[in-house]
This record gives C-alpha cells, sequence and structure tokens, in this order.
C-alpha cells in the first residue's frame, strides 16, 4: 500500500540521484552546502564545542573515550607532513571533519530500516526513533563521522548530572544506546528556519541560518549556505572554487588545475557527491 | 582397522540384512547412555553463557563487547558467515549428490541435512545478537503497518535475512519429507510416547506405491528447489559485503568464494561429525571408510577451489590499482592480525594437502583433528574478511582503532557452538541419523548389480 | 475437488481467514490506536465549553502562541485576569478565586500536559494553523479541533484523537485545498525529519 | 523573565509514547510581549572566561540558558571560542557551591547568609591595614567597589594576581612604546614574526586576534596573503599555522632578534628609523654569534631576515615564551625593537585609546602580587584575607609554601562557584552567582576599537536563589556596613550600575535621551562604546635604547631539560578544569583528553628509550609530578612541555584527580626588571618510573606513531604563489 510514498521517498533520491538537474533533486529550492577554508581554520576547536552545546553531545569520560566511543559530530584532525616529520617547520594539518552530507550517501542504501535517508533540501537525515542499531551505515561510510551510542550515555554518571540536563537543547532529541547518530548540519536551525520563512510567503534569506560550528568559528573558515540560492555566499565560493555538486571529477582538476584553485572534495573519486567542499591549505615556499 | 581392507571396494556390504539395518538404526535413537546427559549438559553451560554475555550486553548497551567506532562488527558477523557456511554441505550432499545418483551419500546425508538446519538456525542468532536496540528488529520486517513504512529494500542485509529464512524453511521441510519413511518405521517399533511422536511425524505413511510415486517426485522438486537457493544464499551474503564500498569488502569474486568457503566449511564439519556418529553409534557398517574417504576427497577439491578464489582475490588487489584495497591486504599480512591471516591461509590451503595421503585419509584419529582444523581455518577467513578491513578503511584518522573481542564477544560465539550442539544432539536422540529406507536401496542395488555380474560369468563360461 | 471445496467452505479455513484480515486491517489502518486518553485531573478545571462554546472566544485569542511557534503552550495567566477582573459577576466562583490566588502568588498554574508526544515527535502549530486557518480559511475551531477534538463540549482538555504516528500519515497523505480560493492541492510532507527530530 | 514553562525530558527515542496527564506544562505569569514558548530568546551579557572580554549573547528558552554565541557589536565580531561556549557549564555545574560554608572544628560546616555577613562585618570592623584583599584582574564597577571597599577599611593591601599575567610585555611596552598595551593590526601585517605570541589560542584576545588572522590570509588585490612565522621552543596553535615555525632555544629569542636587527641595520635604509646608538649596541651580535646562542642555523635565518626585508609593514610580537625567564624584559625589548627598526610602529602598531574612567579602567594581575601576598602572609601581616577569582593553593608555585602561609592569617574568606583548593584552606566559603546570574560592567584590557564597556546581565534566574549572592552586592553590603551613608541609595548592585550608567550616558556614543531607553538598549545591545575617546602616544623612538643579554647560561648537567609549562586554552590557569565539554575536547596539538602529559621531541625519546605512554617522572630543584609521555615533534629537543590547568586535588567531579599540576615544579626565578615569576625558566629532569599507560587520545591508536595522512588526499596544501587570486562578487 505506501509502497508508492516508499518508492517516491526513499528510492527516488537514491535511483535519480546525483541527477542532471540539481532543482529538481531539491524541490523545495533548498539545498544546504558547506564550504571550509583550510588555510583559516586554526584548529582552536571552537567549532567542537559548539557542537556539544548544540546537539546535546553526551561526554562519555576517559575511560569510554579510551575505547574510542567520543561522540564528537564535529572533529579536528591533526596530520603531520610526511616531509619534515622529524621537525614540523611548516606546522601541523588541521581537518575539520564533519557528516559530509553525500548526495548519493553510502549510509543510505546498506541501512536496512531506512533510518538514514536523503531529505528534500539535500540533508542525509538521521532519524533516530527508527534506528535499530545494525551499524551498516558505519561500515559503509568513508569519511567514518557516523557515531554509535555504546552506552545509555544519559545514565552514565558523566554526561549529564544535574542540573547540566537544563541545558540540554529541547529542539532534538538526546539519543539513547543503540542508536546511529552524526551530524545534521543542525536540522533544528534549518527547521525552524524554514517554518519562519514559511509563514512570510518566502526562502530562507543567506545568513538567515547558519551551524553552530560555522557561527562560532573565529575566523569565519566555515561557510554555510543554500547552494540554490545563487547570491548565498556558500554558492559564490562553490562557483569560483569551480565545484559542481554533480561530478565526481571536476571539470578544473580534468585539466590539471591550471589556475589553481584551491577547492576539492575528500574522497571525491568514491563519488559520494559531498555536500562540503574545502578549499586547500596555503603555505609560503618562501617562508 | 582390520575390517577396512575387507570393505574398501565397496561403500557397503550388499549382505546386511534389512532387518539388520532397522535394528542398528533404531537402537541410535534409544534411550540415551549417561555419557550423553554429560555431553548435553556440557553443550547447555555453554549455551547458557552465551545467553548470559548476550543478557548482559541488552542492558548496559553494545558498548561491553568491545567493538568501537570504527570497529562496529566484530565477532558477531564473522560468526554469522561461518555458521552460514556451515550449512552448505548438508545441501551438496544430500540434494546434489541425490540429483546426479551418487548413492554413496545415502548413509550419511541425513546429519549432513540436520547439520544444514541447525547451523542456519545458529546463524540467525547473530543477526539479533549484533543489533544495538533488538527490541526494535521488527522495523527490519516488512509488514503492513500503520506508519506506512517499510524496510529498505535496497539494503543487503535485508535481502539476507529474506534469502537466509527461505533457505531454512526449504531445508527443514528438505529434512522432513526425506525422514517421512524412516518415521514410519520408527513409528512400527517404538512404544510408549514415542509411538505417538513417530505417528505424528510419519503423516500416515504406509508405503504404499502412490505414497511412494508422491514421495519420489515432491523430494526431487525440493532438492532441484534448493540447490539454487543454496548458492544464492551465501552469494547473498558475500553481497553483504560485495555491495559495499569498503576497500577488501568491495570484490566481484567475493560471492563465488562465500560459496566455496561455505561447503569448504560444511565439508570439513560434516567429516567431524561422521567420525563422532559412527564412533558413539557404532555406525561402522553404514559410515565406512570407503564414503569418509569420497568426502575427504570431495573436501580436498573444494578446498583447492577455495585455495584458487582465494589467490584469485589477492591478486586482483594486487594488481588492480585500488591503493586502499591494497593497503588493507598489506595490513591483513603484516598488521596486527597477520597471525590470524597466516594461520586462515596455512590452514585453508596447505592443511588438506595432508588428505592426499591415503593413511591419514584412514586414520580416524588424524581426519577429526584435520576436520576441526579446518573448520578452525574457515571461522578465522570469516574473521580476517570482517575486521582488518575496517581497522585499515579510506579514512586515515580512524585507521587501526582496534581492540581485542571483550569477554562478551567470545562469549556469545561459545554460546552458539553449545546452541548448535544441543539441538544436533537432541536431533541424534530422535530422528535416525542414518537413512534407513535409503540404505536398503543402496544395499538393494548393490545385490541386483552383482547377480547381473555373476550372469555375465556364466554367459563367458 | 470435492474434498478440496469442504476444505475451503469449512470453518476452520472460514476463521483462519477472517483472523487474517483481522490482523491485516489491525496492523495497517491503525484501528488498534484509536484510543482516547482519561480525562486528566487539573488544578483548575478550565471550562472550555464555557469559553470556547457559549462565549465562542477563538480559540487564538488564548492560545496566542499557536500560529507564531512550533509549541502552542498555555496560555499566560496575565491572559486570563486581564479579563477576569472586569468581569466581577463571576469573581466569587471557586474557579476563579483559585485563580486569583494564584495570581496574587504570582505563581504559575501546574496544569498538566494533555496531549503530550514522544520527544523525538516534532508537531508544529505554526504550521498546521497558518496553512489551514490562514491560508485555507477553514474555521477555527475546525481546525484545531481536528487534533484537539470539540472542546465546545469539555471543560478541562481532553485527548480524543490517537495522534499516532499511522494517524498523522492518513492525514498527510490525503491531498488538501492550497488556498481558499485557488483548486490548487498538496499533501503534507513525508520526510521522516519534517515530524522527528 | 519568568523561570516557569521549563519542562524537559532525559529519555532519550526509546519505549516511549503518546502520554496524557504526566508531564506538567506550566504557563507563565506574566510573561514580556517578545517571550514566546518554544521560540528561543536572546539575551547580551559578556564572557568571563578569560581577559578577552568578548560579548555574548546568551540563547534562552522556556527560562533556561541553553547555548552562547558571539555578540557581532563587539571586538570578537559575533565569534566564540569553545571556552567561551562552556560557560553554560559552570552556570550548570553539578559540582557548583549552593551554599555558604564555615569551618568549624577544622571542616567546613554548612552556614546561613545572615551568619556569614555578621561574620564578615566582625571580622573587618577594625581590621584596617590587617585586612588584605586577593582579586583576579578587575574593571569596570567591581573594581570601583572593590577598591573603595579596602579603603573604607584602611587598608592599603588590594592585591591583583594573574597566574598568566602578560605584565612583563606590558611594562617592557610601557617603556618601548610608551602606552602598556598598543592596538596590532595583524589584518594590514604582510608579515608576522611572533616570538612565542600564542594570539590564536591563548594570548591577549585569541578570538578578536583570529578574526583578524582571517584577513592577513586573505590575498586579495591590494594585499597579498600574509605570512606568518613563529619562532618558540613548544609548538603552540598558532605555532602549528605558522608558514615557517622556528624551534628556538628556550630564552635566546632576544639574542635571535638582536641579531636580526643588527643585520638589517647594516642597511641605511633601516637604520635611519632608530637612534646610531641602537646599531651600536647590537653589533655584536652577527649571525654566527647568533647562531650559536639560538640554534638556529644561517639558512633559516637569511629566509627570515629576507622575509623582514621584503615584506612590509609587518608585525613583530612578543610572548610568554620570550619572556617568561630572568632576562624576560631584556627579550621583550629586544623583540620590540625591531618594530621600530622596521618601522612598523604607527603602522601595524598603533596607539589605543585612553579609558575615560581611570577608576574604572582595567586593573590587570600580576604574579608580583603573589609574592606581595605571600610575604605579607609568611611575616603574619594580614589578619583577614578575602579572596575572589583566584585559586592561590592551586596555581602558586610549591617554593612559595602558599599554603603554609595562609595558614598564618587569622580569618580567610574565599568568595568563589567551587570547593576547590583554596576554598579548602579558607575559613568562610562564599558562593557566588554565576557568570550568567550576575550584573556587571567590563572593560576589556586590550581595547583594539575605541573604548567598549561591554554589561554582563543575567540571562536566567538564580539556579539556587537563596544559595549563591552576587559579589557585586556583597560589596555593596560590605561598604553598607562601613559606609551606610554613602551607600544606602542603591538597594543593591543592579541600581548601582543603572544609576552609575545613567549618570554619565554623556560619555557614551549617541545615548539615547530618555534614561529608560538608554538602559533599555544598553542592556539590548550589551555594549557601550565610549564617545571620541582619546588617543594616546606612542613614542617615535624606542625607549629602551641598548639592550643588554646575559651570556648563553652553560647547560646543567643535573637537569638537562628546559620545562615549558604550556597554557592549554580550554583550561587557562586551571579555572575551567572542572567543565566535561573541555576535559572532553580534545588537545588540538596532541588530541589526547582527560589527562595531563608531558611533551618530548621523538628523538630524544629515541635517545632515552622512551615510548609513548610511559610513566615518567618530571622532577625540578623545587617538586616533581609523574605523568604520561607523549612524542610530539613540534618541540626544541632539549625541551619538554607539561601543559598547566590540571592537577586539581579538589574543585569538582570532572577536576579532581585528572591530570598533574607543573605550577608546582616552577623554579624560584624572577624576571629581572618585573619581579615576575621566570615561567619558563624551570629546568628538570626526567626519568622513567617503569610504569605504561596507553594515551587516552583521539589521534591513531599505534603508540608513537605520528599520524600522517598515508598519502591520501585529506587536507591538500597549495604552495602560496601559486594560488588565484578572487575578486568579491
Amino acid at each position: 500500500m505506501s509502497i508508492t510514498y516508499m518508492l517516491r521517498d526513499w528510492t527516488h533520491y537514491r535511483s535519480t540521484h546525483p541527477s542532471a538537474d540539481i532543482n529538481k533533486d531539491h524541490p523545495e529550492g533548498y539545498k544546504w552546502a558547506m564550504a571550509i577554508d583550510l588555510d583559516a581554520c586554526t584548529g582552536c576547536n571552537a567549532c567542537v564545542v559548539a557542537c556539544y552545546a548544540e546537539n546535546n553531545l553526551p561526554v562519555v569520560g576517559k575511560e569510554k573515550f579510551a575505547h574510542g566511543f567520543a561522540m564528537h559530530w564535529m572533529r579536528i584532525e591533526r596530520y603531520w607532513n610526511d616531509e619534515d616529520i622529524e621537525t614540523p617547520q611548516h606546522g601541523a594539518q588541521f581537518m575539520p571533519m564533519l557528516c559530509q552530507q553525500c548526495e548519493a550517501a553510502p549510509c543510505e542504501t546498506v541501512c536496512p530500516v531506512g533510518a538514514t535517508n536523503h531529505t528534500p533540501d539535500g540533508l542525509n537525515s538521521q532519524v533516530y526513533n527508527r534506528c535499530i542499531g545494525s551499524r551498516y551505515c558505519s561500515v559503509n561510510c568513508p569519511y567514518k563521522v557516523r557515531y554509535f551510542n555504546f552506552y545509555n550515555y544519559p545514565e552514565q554518571e558523566h554526561a549529564w548530572p544535574d542540573p547540566l540536563p537544563m541545558q540540554l537543547n529541547p529542539d532534538l532529541t538526546v539519543r539513547t544506546k543503540g542508536v546511529m547518530e552524526k551530524c545534521t548540519f543542525c536540522v533544528q536551525r534549518l527547521y525552524e528556519a524554514k517554518s519562519k520563512a514559511r509563514t512570510d510567503g518566502r526562502l530562507v534569506k543567506d545568513g538567515e541560518v547558519t551551524t553552530a560550528c560555522a557561527q562560532s568559528c573565529p575566523t569565519g573558515a566555515i561557510t554555510f549556505g543554500n547552494l540554490l540560492d545563487p547570491y548565498s555566499k556558500v554558492a559564490k565560493m562553490w562557483r569560483q572554487q569551480r565545484m559542481d555538486l554533480y561530478k565526481d571529477v571536476q571539470d578544473k582538476d580534468r585539466d590539471g588545475n591550471p589556475e589553481n584553485i584551491r577547492g576539492y572534495r575528500v574522497l571525491e573519486e568514491l563519488r559520494a557527491y559531498p555536500s562540503i567542499i574545502y578549499l586547500e591549505r596555503v603555505r609560503d615556499a618562501q617562508a | 582397522m582390520n575390517d577396512f581392507n575387507k570393505d574398501k571396494e565397496k561403500d557397503i556390504r550388499d549382505d546386511i540384512a534389512w532387518a539388520q539395518i532397522n535394528k542398528d538404526v533404531l537402537q541410535s535413537i534409544e534411550k540415551p547412555r549417561a555419557a550423553f546427559w554429560y555431553l548435553f549438559a556440557f553443550a547447555g553451560a555453554l549455551f547458557a553463557i552465551g545467553v548470559g554475555c548476550e543478557t548482559y550486553q541488552y542492558l548496559r548497551g553494545m558498548g561491553v563487547s568491545n567493538l568501537n567506532t570504527p570497529q562496529v562488527w566484530g565477532l558477531y558477523i564473522a560468526s554469522f558467515i561461518f555458521w552460514i557456511g556451515m550449512s552448505h554441505s548438508g545441501t551438496l550432499l544430500s540434494a546434489i549428490l541425490h540429483i546426479i545418483h551418487a548413492d554413496w551419500r545415502k548413509p550419511i546425508y541425513r546429519f549432513a541435512e540436520a547439520m544444514t538446519t541447525f547451523s542456519l538456525m545458529t546463524a540467525g542468532l547473530f543477526v539479533l545478537v549484533h543489533l544495538g536496540r533488538l527490541w526494535e528488529v521488527y522495523y527490519a520486517l516488512p509488514y503492513p503497518n500503520e506508519r506506512w513504512a517499510w524496510p529498505n529494500f535496497q539494503s543487503p542485509l535485508n535481502w539476507d535475512a529474506t534469502a537466509v529464512f527461505t533457505y531454512l524453511t526449504s531445508s527443514m521441510l528438505f529434512l522432513y519429507v526425506g525422514a517421512i519413511p524412516d518415521f514410519a518405521i520408527c513409528r512400527d517399533n517404538a512404544r510408549g510416547w514415542r509411538k505417538q511422536f513417530y505417528t505424528v511425524l510419519a503423516l500416515g505413511w504406509m508405503g504404499t506405491d502412490r505414497q511412494w510415486r508422491n514421495f519420489r517426485v515432491s523430494y526431487m522438486t525440493i532438492a532441484c528447489f534448493l540447490i539454487p537457493l543454496a548458492v544464492s544464499v551465501h552469494s547473498i551474503v558475500a553481497s553483504d559485503f560485495a555491495m559495499s564500498q569498503q576497500p577488501g569488502y568491495h570484490v566481484t569474486s567475493l560471492p563465488p568464494y562465500f560459496v566455496a568457503g561455505a561447503l569448504y566449511s560444511g565439508c570439513a564439519a560434516i567429516i567431524t561429525l561422521f567420525i563422532v556418529l559412527r564412533h558413539t553409534f557404532r555406525f561402522e557398517e553404514y559410515m565406512t571408510f570407503p564414503i569418509l574417504d569420497k568426502i575427504a576427497r570431495l573436501t580436498f577439491a573444494i578446498a583447492m577451489v577455495w585455495t584458487y578464489l582465494n589467490f584469485i582475490e589477492y591478486a586482483s588487489v594486487w594488481y588492480g590499482d585500488d591503493d586502499y584495497a591494497k593497503q588493507v591486504l598489506i595490513q591483513k599480512a603484516t598488521g596486527p592480525y597477520a597471525p590470524f591471516w597466516w594461520a586462515m591461509n596455512f590452514l585453508g590451503s596447505v592443511l588438506p594437502f595432508t588428505l592426499l595421503s591415503k593413511k591419514i585419509r584412514s586414520n580416524l584419529t588424524a581426519m577429526m583433528i584435520i576436520s576441526l582444523l579446518l573448520n578452525l581455518g574457515m571461522w578465522l577467513e570469516r574473521w580476517m574478511i570482517v575486521t582488518p578491513t575496517l581497522s585499515h578503511d579510506y579514512y586515515p584518522w580512524m585507521l587501526d582503532h582496534d581492540q581485542w573481542p571483550s569477554f562478551v564477544q567470545w562469549g556469545i560465539v561459545l554460546g552458539s557452538f553449545g546452541w548448535f550442539g544441543l539441538l544436533f544432539m537432541l536431533f541424534c536422540k530422535l530422528v535416525p541419523s542414518v537413512s534407513m529406507y535409503e540404505v536398503k536401496e543402496m544395499v538393494y542395488h548393490r545385490t541386483l548389480s552383482h547377480r547381473h555380474g555373476h550372469a555375465a560369468h556364466a554367459r563367458e563360461a | 475437488m470435492t474434498r478440496f471445496s469442504r476444505i475451503v467452505n469449512g470453518p476452520f479455513f472460514a476463521r483462519c481467514c477472517v483472523a487474517g484480515l483481522a490482523f491485516f486491517a489491525w496492523s495497517a489502518l491503525g484501528i488498534s490506536s484509536a484510543v482516547a486518553g482519561d480525562k486528566v485531573e487539573q488544578p483548575i478545571e478550565f471550562p472550555h465549553d464555557i469559553h470556547a462554546g457559549k462565549m465562542g472566544i477563538n480559540c487564538m485569542y488564548c492560545h496566542t502562541y499557536a500560529r507564531r511557534s512550533m509549541v502552542s503552550g498555555i496560555p499566560p495567566l496575565q491572559k486570563c485576569i486581564g479579563c477576569h477582573q472586569n468581569i466581577p459577576s463571576v469573581r466569587d466562583h471557586p474557579r476563579i478565586q483559585k485563580l486569583f490566588e494564584y495570581w496574587e502568588k504570582k505563581e504559575p498554574i501546574p496544569f498538566k500536559k494533555v496531549h503530550d508526544l514522544p520527544e523525538f515527535v516534532r508537531f508544529n502549530h505554526e504550521r498546521h494553523i497558518q496553512r489551514f486557518y490562514f491560508w485555507q480559511k477553514r474555521p477555527v475551531q475546525e481546525v484545531c479541533g481536528f487534533c484537539h477534538g470539540d472542546v465546545k463540549t469539555f471543560t478541562v482538555a481532553e485527548k480524543v484523537k490517537p495522534l499516532t504516528m499511522g494517524w498523522c500519515i492518513s492525514c498527510h497523505q490525503k491531498d488538501h485545498l492550497i488556498n481558499a480560493t485557488g483548486s490548487e492541492t498538496g499533501h503534507g510532507p513525508h520526510d521522516c525529519w519534517d515530524c522527528h527530530k | 523573565m519568568g523561570w516557569s514553562g521549563a519542562s524537559l525530558t532525559v529519555a532519550g527515542c526509546g519505549f516511549t509514547s503518546i502520554e496524557s496527564g504526566v508531564e506538567t506544562v506550566e504557563s507563565y505569569v506574566q510573561p514580556q510581549d517578545f517571550v514566546v514558548p518554544g521560540i528561543g530568546i536572546y539575551y547580551a551579557t559578556t564572557c568571563t572566561q578569560c581577559g578577552g572580554g568578548c560579548g555574548m549573547h546568551g540563547r534562552v528558552r522556556e527560562g533556561r540558558v541553553l547555548k552562547m554565541e558571539g555578540n557581532p557589536e563587539t571586538p570578537n565580531r559575533g565569534r566564540l571560542c569553545g571556552l567561551g561556549q562552556a560557560l553554560v557549564q559552570h552556570h550548570y555545574n553539578p559540582d557548583r557551591l549552593k551554599e555558604p560554608l564555615l569551618r568549624q572544628g577544622g571542616t567546613l560546616q554548612p552556614t546561613t547568609w545572615n551568619n556569614a555577613m555578621a561574620l564578615l562585618a566582625e571580622k573587618t570592623k577594625n581590621a584596617g591595614d590587617k585586612f588584605a584583599l586577593l582579586t583576579g584582574p578587575l574593571s569596570g564597577h567591581l573594581k570601583v567597589l572593590a577598591q573603595n571597599y579596602v579603603e573604607s577599611l584602611g587598608s592599603r593591601n588590594h592585591f591583583i594576581y594573574d597566574p598568566l599575567a602578560t605584565k612583563v610585555n606590558r611594562s617592557v611596552s610601557e617603556r618601548m612604546y610608551g602606552v602598556a598595551m598598543p592596538c596590532y593590526h595583524i589584518d594590514q601585517a604582510q608579515l608576522v614574526v611572533s616570538f612565542g605570541a600564542d594570539f590564536l589560542d591563548t594570548w591577549v584576545s585569541p578570538v578578536h586576534f583570529s578574526s583578524q588572522y582571517a584577513d592577513f590570509r586573505k590575498a586579495n588585490d591590494s594585499k597579498a596573503r600574509g605570512v606568518l612565522v613563529q619562532i618558540e621552543p613548544k609548538m603552540t596553535v598558532t605555532g602549528a599555522n605558522a608558514d615557517r615555525w622556528i624551534p628556538v632555544r628556550p630564552g635566546t629569542e632576544g639574542a635571535l632578534a638582536l641579531g636580526l636587527a643588527n643585520a638589517l641595520l647594516q642597511d641605511p635604509a633601516y637604520a635611519k628609523n632608530v637612534p646610531a646608538s641602537v646599531a651600536a649596541s647590537v653589533r655584536g651580535y652577527d649571525k654566527t654569534h647568533v647562531g650559536q646562542i639560538t640554534g638556529i642555523n644561517s639558512e633559516v635565518f637569511d629566509r627570515l631576515l629576507a622575509l623582514l626585508r621584503e615584506r612590509t609593514p609587518s608585525l613583530v610580537l612578543s610572548g610568554p615564551s620570550a619572556e617568561g625567564h630572568v632576562h624576560g624584559a631584556q627579550n621583550a625589548a629586544a623583540i620590540m625593537l625591531l618594530n621600530f627598526v622596521l618601522g612598523n610602529v604607527g603602522k601595524t602598531i598603533t596607539a589605543p585609546a585612553r579609558v575615560p574612567f581611570p577608576q574604572m579602567a582595567p586593573a590587570d594581575g600580576d604574579t608580583v602580587a603573589l609574592n606581595a601576598f605571600n610575604d605579607g602572609l609568611m611575616h603574619g601581616r594580614f589578619e583577614t584575607v578575602f579572596m575572589h577569582d583566584v585559586n592561590p593553593v592551586y596555581t602558586a608555585p610549591a617554593f612559595l609554601q602558599l599554603k603554609d602561609n595562609l595558614k598564618k592569617a587569622g580569618f580567610k574568606v574565599l568568595f568563589t562557584h567551587y570547593r576547590d583548593e583554596t576554598a579548602e584552606e579558607s575559613d568562610l566559603v562564599l558562593p557566588l552567582d554565576s557568570a550568567l546570574e550576575d550584573w556587571g560592567t567590563h572593560i576589556a584590557a586590550y581595547q583594539p576599537e575605541g573604548v567598549t564597556i561591554t554589561l554582563q546581565q543575567p540571562l536566567m534566574e538564580r539556579l539556587y536563589p537563596d544559595g549563591t549572592r552576587s559579589f557585586g552586592g556583597l560589596l555593596l553590603e560590605l561598604l553598607k556596613q562601613h559606609r551606610p551613608e554613602e551607600y544606602k541609595q542603591w538597594p543593591d548592585y543592579y541600581s548601582y550600575l543603572q544609576s552609575a550608567l545613567t549618570k554619565n550616558k554623556s560619555a557614551f556614543k549617541d545615548p539615547a535621551a530618555d534614561d529608560g531607553l538608554f538602559w533599555y538598549q544598553t542592556l539590548s545591545h550589551g555594549v557601550l562604546n565610549v564617545a571620541a575617546p582619546q588617543e594616546q602616544h606612542l613614542s617615535a623612538t624606542p625607549g629602551i635604547v641598548n639592550v643588554n643579554l646575559p651570556a648563553a647560561s652553560a647547560v646543567d648537567q643535573e637537569f638537562p631539560f628546559q620545562l615549558v609549562p604550556s597554557v592549554r586554552s580550554g583550561f587557562r590557569d586551571g579555572r575551567h578544569a572542572n567543565l566535561p565539554w573541555m576535559q572532553e575536547t580534545a588537545d588540538t596539538m596532541t588530541t589526547i583528553v582527560w589527562d595531563s602529559w608531558v611533551e618530548i621531541h621523538p628523538k630524544t625519546a629515541e635517545r632515552l628509550g622512551i615510548r609513548e605512554g610511559d610513566i615518567l617522572e618530571i622532577a625540578s630543584k623545587t617538586g616533581s609530578v609523574k605523568t604520561q609521555a607523549y612524542l610530539f615533534p613540534g618541540l626544541d629537543p632539549d625541551t619538554v612541555a607539561v601543559p598547566l590547568g590540571q592537577g586539581h586535588e579538589a574543585m569538582g567531579r570532572y577536576a579532581k584527580g585528572v591530570g598533574v599540576n607543573p605550577f608546582k615544579l616552577l623554579a624560584p626565578s624572577f624576571e629581572n626588571a618585573t619581579g615576575e615569576l621566570a615561567y619558563y625558566a624551570t629546568r628538570v629532569k626526567i626519568s622513567k618510573t617503569g610504569d605504561r599507560v596507553t594515551v587516552v587520545k583521539d589521534e591513531g591508536w599505534r603508540p608513537g606513531v605520528l599520524s600522517t595522512q598515508q598519502g591520501r588526499k585529506i587536507v591538500a596544501t597549495m604552495a602560496a604563489d601559486k594560488v588565484k587570486l578572487f575578486r568579491e562578487e
């Protein structure tokens, strides 16, 4: 009976994504996307804490962190350069890694219950109350940005002793054990903004809503917005960087990127079509 | 050993009286001896351990199993594949050999069939065990519901479930249908509660021509139906991995590789049980060395197929230009899992060569040990498929986040063997583990051919 | 053939069919969940029947947040006092006295939630009011009443609709007029994240 | 703003169903018209987590403050660091003190506020000069009240103590530039050479500098992408972002600076920038000599020199790792001298505006105050001691023996949020409102844009209405005890602030005519800009002309390593150790969580046979700590670094017993000119204890393996000269 809806709501995105027409895939007129400038990112962790504050992320404590149960949806990775690893004369390399909200997300197709699927505004949703915790999505995620509730954190001594629960954001749930979770592009904020705009009979304006990480970033390294709004800051950056959401080899890269444009997507060759572009970190050779 | 030379040409003596056959087999389902109960208790204890661990995990959360991100599957999925694999040779022996009229299968296919069914039932448990929210498992069932929400039919996990359950039901059917005539025999010889028990099971089998005719047809039909199913099941299990995009999982040759591995472990398991039954129930007359010899050869053949496919996989990765997959392979051979990986290759590809020696093939103790080792190797294989990839895939930041499986994981794996043991021991005492009517056929065919042989001599003279 | 027909017409088979259909209906149409909550004990038995019924006050006069916010909330105490301090006729009624006691103490009235969804569900009052009252121009009591029942007949609010997901969906998949004038229709969203958080 | 209406559930998605009549939903009594349930309201306030004084907006829903955001109208430009975000966790901290504690029979017992206030009155009645007040940095009206109070008691002992003070820098700037804290324009510089100034993470005003840094890095038609060179013994976050990070022998930064100055001054173009005597004074520092002192090879030296030559304007910064030595002031002077040589003064370094109300002007702390305070205690000069916003028992170096000296004071009062180490030593512990429950005015020490006074206001009602009090309010009450007639006009701190600000509203940029409206605007904006503040003046020539550095000290055989007590932005001086988010957030450079560690260069570790996770004993002349080893390449090989902030013996469940406290290691060496504690002058030896643990960190788990990208394109890097420029669309 509701097979029709199932086909329309899930298989449509899977089978047609990414199609030729970005507008067709996003009927609501929104395609949320991000651009992260690695030359501006200083690795200060402000975004990480902002995410903890906004999204009710549990603090798991040392013993569980040691087991690899950390729940940071946004994590700052610090790599060393292979060349000068003895004395890193050109500093370290920082990578703010979060869910890439792939257009053809590997996690979506494998979930047995369809707890993670694609929304009309181009997000890779994670429906907590539908998740049965098979963890197949995590297996299939190339970026390993999905975090599983290995324990019932609301009951953990570390997470929220009174009165800390009063800080919890009522716009989203606190996840219990056995549920997979991940960065949602602060969907609760997007939802609120869209609803507001809808009441005024318009689309969300650029800068009207942003994610917690982008908002806090002291250097403004993170730009968030609607890719379908040609005047949005993020759309401009994607254009500047010659990045096409629906290409797995960008034109500029096909001809060897002669203009040295910095935009790229992580593990792009896997054809997941991430919604986040990174701008290459810059180092001065003379220095 | 002395009678080995006597019946080495023949799979079975052709002068066994049919009454004798009934007698020998029926005594195997008589009142169990004390040893049975000790063993039964032991298996029960193992199972209890497994249940205990699962309960603990259910209450505390998956964390107690020492799984973590990205190492999210561990022994659960590995053992799942292992048990699915075990189930395959039953089908091979009973169905395939049945169709190609290899009648040496007849004395041994029954317990092999049972093994198939029970290992499937064991595998099913792991599907449940590995879930983070077991209590919501019904979300995965495609049933019409008021929420109008359906499972995701694109997920290999769902194909998997479907395939496994189909296979389970049909192999149960096969086992049961094949046993009907024997149930009738039991019915005629049993007393007390067993009488009623077998009466129900025998479905009023009278052995009329009509019944035999229908029986043959339906039995053959199920057999034909079962063979493609058996192949498809493990191919689909393989697609859980092949359909993902993880390096080391995303391999085209995985389905045949899985099937080969399955048959391999299955045959090894059959040898084990063959020897056990032969010993406990004194089935020397039926489970004879020539038959063991044939299974051993079959095992060797499959081992070589497996080795070949295994090599294919390595080669295609090594000579392909998927650098990630290559690094996974290197990781397997050199990383923290190297000992297990090499052990698996040794046990899987080198050890079977011992089967080439007739002396070993005819030495029960040796065969027992070898078959157990082969199965160990096959279990390692499954583990080496699941785990190293997760510890070394695309994303450098998450490499090598390994943890040794906790007692919970091991406990549940042990429990699964206990569970299998329980089921199989019950089977031995309730169902004749040697198919009486088919052994009779076998003997009968032999006698026919011999008479024929004598006639020929006469004419020459 | 004859045997077959006997089986089919036999009572056992018939029962099976009925049972099967029953299960199907139960699970598919959510008959199971059409249960009304019992009447909730409230600190003040607010008479909806008088306000909404006799007085015919617009729901949104008191439930002023419903059209502006996801949650409708409970009207502020101020609201009640605003009117009632100008209605001396009923000042001596016990309920009103109780009301004023709270007011004197500047204490909120601890009303009990009557329509309380699981916290992973996001029901947006604003969207529904906007859609059906402001755009489609349906009468307000019909719009609110669709989920909250015919409050004209209650004193304190009662849960009369199942409020289960099946019940939501059953309405979301219907086509509704977009606005009063046009003939254009559309159905509610089916994306999980529109209602689940 | 009603605290009602908050009904929250911590139940997760699980066995939950549609309920009826279970939870209560309380209605507001008298909400303001902008209060709508389900919609967040933002109130402006000020961040008190560090000296930066960033303006904040707090998101409030149903009477609960949920999240802090940056205020766009203040120098942090709407941004906020992680520590600022975590302010809510101070507010909701489970270990916050909820009632006054009084020492009775050796232990701290709960007591009443009336009791406490009476005690305060009695103990201070005629304390006179036997009264001492020890506070952290103060500004705004709190400072006014504090000073008036001390004065009202007829005491001169107000000590302002900041464990992480930049006093040396300030005093040298005072003498070099003529102002204590000039404005640095990183965004306008083409080259920033920072001698250990971690301005992106911990130095002065990190968020503001970070936003400048973003502009500094962006190339456009008018300017090229700025280049950052960081010179320091241990790689800080700023160092990690530098184009060139140069490890230097600790304490020899000054020599390098002089070497560069000397090399530049060979060129008349630069020579004209400074008096001839300067050139003469630095002549000794030629490249080879400097190389011997600093251990920096000539190739690196020349590069740096070339950069300084071709990239103008540039900016040279002096930071703690250069200043925290016996000759720190000399180092700083040498470094700042470069700015004159290069002619940066007036370009990338400009004069700040003068704060119009001297009595409200920020009073920055220093560690001299701690010494003075400690001396006073030691000689039993103080009878009654008040302490606020400090934790000296934790932050004072062991050699001061402050803990024992504190016992000599008769009556010790601590105004605090936690029952920390100092509380355990105090006789009366008074719980204060959290920063989100209290009123206040703040003037940040660093004023990049005119002079701004930021406002602090409560974002929600007190969590413990009769448990905690506002420190300002308390001071007011205390003042009333001594000068009733003067202060009785103000019932509480709030009214005091309001009247004080409204009275002087003419001093601010276009204030509203109506007082009410003015106050309303002030609260909603959370910031007041001083109208037309007059500029101070930078001296055209360096105040200190000849810098004389001591000869490089001989290598100490017994204590072969230099200790770097590195500052973590999440913990600062350790006052934030009880914030779970700060503990759980991986340290940027090491990604270690929930612990302390000692950073050792891989080569050194190899030499000593140390593996990651070995428990090492780090011993100085005055103390020793045991903690896990972490192999860290961003380090001078003869240096080890231990982060500050951990190793609490009290304070709360998240801080207690986690890690070690390197404050205790610090050697009794002081900066010559200012008398500041020389934090970076401690020499230590390290020895293996034989124990080994697995280091709990976010990066790859193979011990001792430095995580790289394994040749995969995760973080791609491009050479600056290649990068394409973009005009703004």
